[in-house]
């Protein structure tokens, strides 16, 4: 009965916005909006900072969007939200560290603004949410394997934070769609923190237990980048597929020269953009449905060039 | 004998020693009025409850615990992960049906036991209090996460949301509850035996073995107090938020730590009031709450919380003298 | 008299060493028995298998006719037993009167005011001025000391232990020491008394007993014995009688303080030590001695005044500056600013040679300086790793003692330099302190027992309340004399031969 | 004083002494045994090596400062900030085509200036080192953050790749660098005057004052080594990652001061050795690596280490006798 972004009957694609409600409404003038993100320091969220400033200029409102210093801080999440609600926004666009830590937030918010969950983790009470599917993360990498290894090979997933929405959901949608084909096995499912370091001393013992490894599927980038580096330093570039997820620039990079095989991009510039695109909507009264979901596509290098367009 | 040449000065200075140590009540303040005229909507009964309130109360509950634990000379990294587990196990009891108070007093025995082992680790085994604190929070964490799969718990009764999370006369219960803890463990460390016990085994342990007194006993009391008031602090916060999830509470040592340690609790132990813990705790949440109303971001924030941590303590240093 | 307590054929020995061997101790109702021995001789040891913070190898014990084993103080408390440490074991941050009453405290809430009139009378007894509510941290040495006195007293035990309650108090607090003694016997309480002070000894001992090496030498009535005969019992042999040195010929002035003030704790002290001299600060307790010498070795800050050495300023005292323009400093309270409690003896011994570069860390060069001044000092257990925690008190003062004779210095100052140490290494140290007297060294010192500050000294600085209230040439010194300047008494103000300053 | 009673017994009791204090070593070594058999591939020079060697070596340059710190009854929770803010300055230098060499030797020198404004404020304004470092772990990360704008560097020279990141002989250059350090601070430690200083220091700092040493000058050095390690241990990292970002290191001070405590060193100061900080994170690295060996699921993953490490605690406490 909990609300899920990714079953959710009620929902939209971003890209269908304009065919289905029309142009965007024009804002009034002085409409300031508020953004709590998860944290900033992981450059998907400063990419997602930068859509909302990029909205905010298209479509002529303000934003002030601000991060707790770190992931794992929900309470301080939770004062900074309490916090901006004070400042009077009209719209609040919040990312909440877990699924429950910013409840009491949005119920407050909710009297007298707009409240739209922009990603990640879901407060099952919100009203309004714009974002991708994070089990379909999963999916598409999954899909991509089963494609490419019809006859099998080991697997080995890198977690994020144990019992983070994001790391369970990735986690999810890429285990069961990969059980589609019981030769494609998965050896090792383990938690690296999100955090490079971890990822890489893991993927190096995982490589030495396992070492004709077809592929990682990674539930981030920054740890993608990590197991890349101990593919390289066990000579297995290009023998054991590195697939990460985000779409961070450094990704983008990496497989640029070869090395990341692929993200799943879920595009947070663009997403950012929407997000207030959709809050704007919503201020001058359309009735959307109550997921607008964003694109997300496994970008890899045949076919990064159709993708660049959702990335400025 | 006949003179009494030294008594006069060193006699009531205690007082002033008192009004000393709240020289981080004055930095408070004075910050407090500075902001007031230099942070739009930082003056408002709003913002001091809900931008700063809530998070200060949860935190101060907690670093009362840890302010004991630290009088002994101990640490007790396990917190976060204490208030996780008791968190959990109550409100799945709850919402197996279980009457809230009686959930509520698990989860507080929930916390005790966790409080209790850690305290036998230390004193009976004799290990290293960051071990074992170390330890029990990685275990800790780990039941929490597996007791509920990892998924939080979501809708917990009204009742019991009203009666922890609500307020009396405007004032929102957690902060009532953690003012009411403040003055209860500040009577308890000033005038109690066991008060007294507690901040003597952190001055000299030997000396208050050598007085007859088990030591093993107060130790371990002041790390199931630890893990009662995580598990209080825990209930607190889920009945604010109307649920639990196993990864509640990560980083909640730190930061009660630093509240304690702010408030002027050596930890080399023998030294600390739970009254500095509270303004620490305050200190740290009007800092977080000021740099978001002005709006700074996330990186320049990092910048100002370090240097106004340390501003704050080399002014305190000051104005305390030695 | 009946018999109180009674420990037979008590053993007792760490790793391997014999410290108790078939030692033989009783205790009768209203008597003070006394417990002689060198240092490291195994009193202090003895009297902890009494209180049951160590539990013997072997022998029986029995309190009051009925056999006990001691577990813990705590068992010790129940049988009736209260013990002043020798190594005093007080909560700094306490109040007096927290410390007085812990683990006898009553109810579970305290009442202060209560509280300090309880332990009031106590420490009027004991002859303690500080306030109850004072916290123990800011008493000196010797009040810290009277603090434990008032403590054991306050037990109302039947038996108390008292081990050397008097290294570090003036003549005045020691006979108020007799008083409370002697009002403890009378009431059948027995006392166990330890100390290195003849008189305090003949003032106040029933029986004697004595051990050396850790072996029951006999157990004498005090009446029946002289001194020298003790004397001998202790150290197996016969001690020469010690001659006062001849006068010394100081030369020029090296340590020259003007007008040295610390706001609120001494002012205006000036004051001259020449090489080759010996000169005393005197007085009472809390008269400001030991601040004034922490002062003009830079270990405290000073609100005023000018330090000259050899007639070079000393802008900014410090104890690294002063440690290298070689002034030397040995402090009264040895545990908190003497020892490095976990540190090796060689290592405690060498900590300023090395910072003068006189010794590397290699432990064979240090074994060719450290074994020397062992062996000169005459350190028991003579094993220069042995952890200095575990040296006996006595021997610890030693130790440190060794520290500055084996960096050298030029002028030292030295604060109860023989707290703690036995009648014999206390004529091996007067000895040596002419020595270096005779080498030139100018040495200041601090010191609460009167016959050493006779013996040793040139001149004799008595302070009172923070000031310099008089001086004495060694001719001119006496006991008394000294006593009525610190006191203040006016009787000998009008005699011509002393002058005050 | 003719006699020589006691000496003999006692005199060479060290070499046992120091054989006990490698307790941890037994522990280490049965582990090494049981999961030989219990985990396959968990017995290869190469896992020995590449694994758990090569894990362990960043934990273990950290933990060597950390150490020292720790000696000397302090504490330094700054160093993961540190290690990132040298990381990003060093990188980025490289970037803009500073040679290698040189901008190494800059990352140092931010790392030693960072222990040293530690170090000054324990020792010169005489605050607590835990709230210090709290405060400069938080304003050095502030710093690196806003240095990069948040951007990892990417792409660091090859050259300085191959050279800290590389192999000798079989060897990673990281581990080799790890036990060289190991070997050097160990023999400062033990066999140089700093180190007796540093060891007494922590023992009884008034003491070691009033002896007349600069203790001030030794405690900050302290910090500034832990910086400089902490520094290079971040050089050692962004060579193995090929990229700097700045939030590398979050989380290093613990498990630094796990693997020191687990070694043997004591928090209340005095006691340490660096021997012990290099088989503390070696054992926290095997549990790692056993753990991702098995395939152990995140939340067991936690329960197992928690037990592991008290587990371990507790054996060597039982060891070790007193
Ligand atoms: N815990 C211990 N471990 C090892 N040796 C010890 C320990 N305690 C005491 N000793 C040794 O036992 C001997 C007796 O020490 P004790 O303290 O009883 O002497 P003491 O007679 O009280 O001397 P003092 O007059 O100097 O106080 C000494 O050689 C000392 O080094
Ligand atoms: N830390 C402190 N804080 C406040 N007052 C102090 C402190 N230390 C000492 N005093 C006071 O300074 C005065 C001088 O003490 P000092 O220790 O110099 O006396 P003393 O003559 O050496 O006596 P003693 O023989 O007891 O050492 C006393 O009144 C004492 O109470
Ligand atoms: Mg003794
Ligand atoms: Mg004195």
């Amino acid at each position: 009965q909990t609300f899920s972004p990714d079953t959710e009957k009620s929902r939209i694609e971003s890209s269908q916005l304009a065919a289905k409600f029309g142009a965007v409404p024009k804002a009034p003038a002085d409409v300031q909006m508020g953004g709590v993100m998860k944290a900033l320091s992981n450059e998907y969220w400063q990419l997602l900072r930068t859509g909302y400033l990029k909205g905010a200029d298209k479509y002529g409102v303000k934003v002030d969007a601000q991060a707790p210093s770190n992931e794992s801080d929900q309470i301080g999440q939770l004062s900074m939200m309490n916090t901006m609600i004070g400042k009077g926004y009209k719209a609040l666009l919040v990312s909440p560290q877990s699924d429950v830590n910013l409840l009491p937030g949005i119920e407050r918010a909710g009297k007298t603004s707009l409240v739209i969950n922009v990603n990640d983790a879901v407060a099952p009470t919100a009203q309004h949410f714009v974002g991708n599917s994070q089990y379909d993360n999963g999916v598409s990498v999954a899909n991509y394997m089963l494609k490419t290894f019809p006859k099998g090979g080991q697997v080995a997933v890198i977690e994020g934070q144990a019992g983070v929405y994001a790391a369970k959901q990735r986690t999810l949608g890429f285990k069961t769609t990969l059980a589609k084909n019981p030769a494609l096995k998965i050896v090792a499912s383990v938690p690296a923190d999100w955090d490079r370091q971890k990822a890489f001393s893991t993927a190096r013992d995982l490589l030495r237990r396992y070492p004709n490894l077809t592929a990682f599927y990674c539930n981030n980038d920054t740890m993608a980048l990590g197991v890349v580096e101990a593919v390289k330093s066990a000579n297995r570039l290009g023998k054991t597929l590195v697939f990460g997820t985000d779409g961070i620039n450094a990704a983008y990079d990496s497989i640029k020269k070869g090395e990341l095989t692929g993200t799943v991009d879920s595009f947070p510039i663009l997403t950012g953009e929407v997000a207030v695109e959709v809050a704007v909507r919503l201020l001058a009264g359309q009735k959307l449905p109550k997921v607008v979901a964003t694109p997300q596509a496994l970008v890899m290098k045949s076919n990064m060039a159709q993708y660049e367009q959702f990335r400025k | 004998m006949q003179k009494t040449q030294v008594s006069a000065p060193s006699n009531r200075t205690t007082i002033i020693e008192r009004l000393r140590e709240a020289g981080i009540l004055a930095i408070l303040l004075l910050g407090a009025v500075v902001f007031s005229f230099a942070v739009p909507s930082f003056f408002s009964v709003d913002n001091a409850i809900n931008g700063i309130g809530l998070s200060a109360a949860i935190n101060t509950i907690v670093a009362i615990g840890l302010t004991y634990v630290i009088i002994t000379g101990g640490i007790d990294l396990s917190v976060g992960s204490t208030a996780a587990l008791s968190a959990v196990i109550g409100a799945d009891l709850m919402q197996r049906g279980l009457p809230a108070l009686l959930a509520v007093l698990v989860a507080l025995a929930v916390g005790a036991l966790a409080g209790l082992i850690n305290g036998l680790l230390v004193t009976r085994v004799q290990l290293a209090p960051f071990i074992v604190t170390l330890g029990t929070m990685t275990f800790y964490r780990g039941l929490a996460l597996s007791y509920t799969n990892g998924q939080p718990i979501l809708s917990l009764p009204d009742g019991f949301k009203r009666s922890l999370g609500g307020d009396v006369l405007g004032l929102p219960i957690p902060l009532i509850a953690a003012l009411l803890l403040v003055a209860a463990f500040t009577l308890i460390l000033r005038s109690s035996k066991t008060g007294q016990y507690i901040l003597a085994i952190g001055g000299n342990a030997e000396a208050v073995r050598l007085s007859g007194i088990n030591t093993n006993r107060y130790i371990t009391l002041t790390y199931v107090i630890s893990g009662v008031l995580a598990a209080f602090a825990a209930l607190v916060l889920i009945a604010q938020l109307g649920a639990a999830e196993p990864i509640l509470g990560s980083g909640w040592e730190l930061s009660a730590i630093a509240a304690s340690v702010v408030g002027g609790t050596s930890l080399a132990g023998g030294k600390g009031n739970v009254v500095g813990a509270l303004l620490g705790a305050l200190l740290l949440s009007m800092l977080q709450n000021v740099l978001t109303l002005l709006g700074v971001q996330a990186f320049y924030q990092l910048l100002a919380t370090g240097l106004i941590i340390i501003g704050a303590m080399v002014i305190d240093r000051y104005t305390r003298g030695t | 008299m009946t018999e109180l307590l009674s420990a037979q054929h008590i053993s007792k020995s760490f790793s391997g060493v014999h410290v108790l061997k078939d030692v033989q101790f009783s205790l009768r109702a209203g008597e003070v028995h006394a417990l002689l021995g060198e240092n490291g001789a195994g009193k202090s040891t003895l009297l902890k298998t009494l209180f049951g913070i160590y539990i013997p190898d072997s022998g029986t014990l029995s309190i009051g006719g009925t056999p006990v084993t001691l577990l813990s103080p705590k068992d010790a408390q129940r049988h009736g037993v209260a013990m002043i440490h020798q190594e005093l074991a007080l909560i700094p941050e306490l109040s007096v009167a927290q410390n007085v009453l812990l683990g006898n405290e009553g109810k579970e809430w305290l009442n202060y005011g209560q509280m300090e009139a309880r332990v009031r009378p106590f420490l009027e007894k004991v002859g303690l001025t500080a306030s109850p509510s004072t916290p123990v941290k800011r008493l000196t040495i010797a009040q810290q000391q009277m603090v434990e006195i008032a403590r054991a007293v306050a037990r109302q035990a039947r038996i108390i232990i008292m081990d050397e309650p008097t290294s570090s108090l003036t003549t005045h607090e020691i006979e108020q020491l007799y008083v409370v003694v002697r009002e403890l016997t009378a009431s059948g309480v027995g006392v166990i008394y330890v100390s290195h002070h003849f008189d305090e000894i003949e003032a106040l001992a029933d029986r004697v007993t004595v051990l050396r090496d850790g072996n029951h030498i006999g157990t004498v009535n005090q009446r029946d014995v002289t001194q020298d005969q003790l004397v001998t019992m202790m150290v197996g042999r016969e001690l020469l009688a010690q001659d006062a040195p001849a006068d010394r010929n100081p030369g020029a002035v090296r340590l020259d303080v003007r007008g040295l003030n610390r706001t609120g704790v001494f002012e205006d002290i000036s004051l001259q030590v020449h090489a080759g001299e010996v000169v005393t600060l005197a007085g009472l307790i809390g008269a400001g001695r030991t601040e004034v010498l922490r002062a003009i070795y830079g270990a405290d800050a000073s609100t005023g005044g000018q330090i000259e050495l050899d007639g070079q300023p000393v802008p900014k005292p410090s104890p690294a500056v002063m440690m290298l323009r070689g002034v030397g400093f040995i402090a009264e309270d040895r545990r908190q600013q003497g020892i490095v409690p976990d540190a090796k003896v060689s290592v405690n011994m060498m900590l300023t040679s090395w910072a003068k570069g006189l010794v590397s860390v290699r432990e064979t060069d240090m074994r060719r300086s450290v074994e020397p001044q062992m062996q000169a000092l005459g350190i028991r257990p003579a094993n220069p790793n042995q952890t200095i925690r575990r040296l006996s008190g006595g021997n610890q003062q030693k130790v440190i003692l060794g520290r500055w004779l084996a960096a050298g210095c030029g002028v030292l100052l030295i604060d109860e330099p023989t707290r703690g140490i036995d009648v014999a290494s206390k004529a091996d140290i007067y000895t040596l302190v002419d020595e270096l007297a005779r080498q030139g060294v100018a040495i200041l010192m601090v010191s609460s027992e009167l016959p050493e500050v006779l013996r040793l000294s040139d001149r004799i600085l008595v302070m009172r309340e923070g000031r310099l209230v008089g001086e004495l040439s060694r001719a001119q010194a006496s006991e008394e004399r000294i006593l009525a300047l610190a006191t203040g008494a006016q009787t000998h103000a009008k005699d011509p031969s002393f002058r005050a300053v």
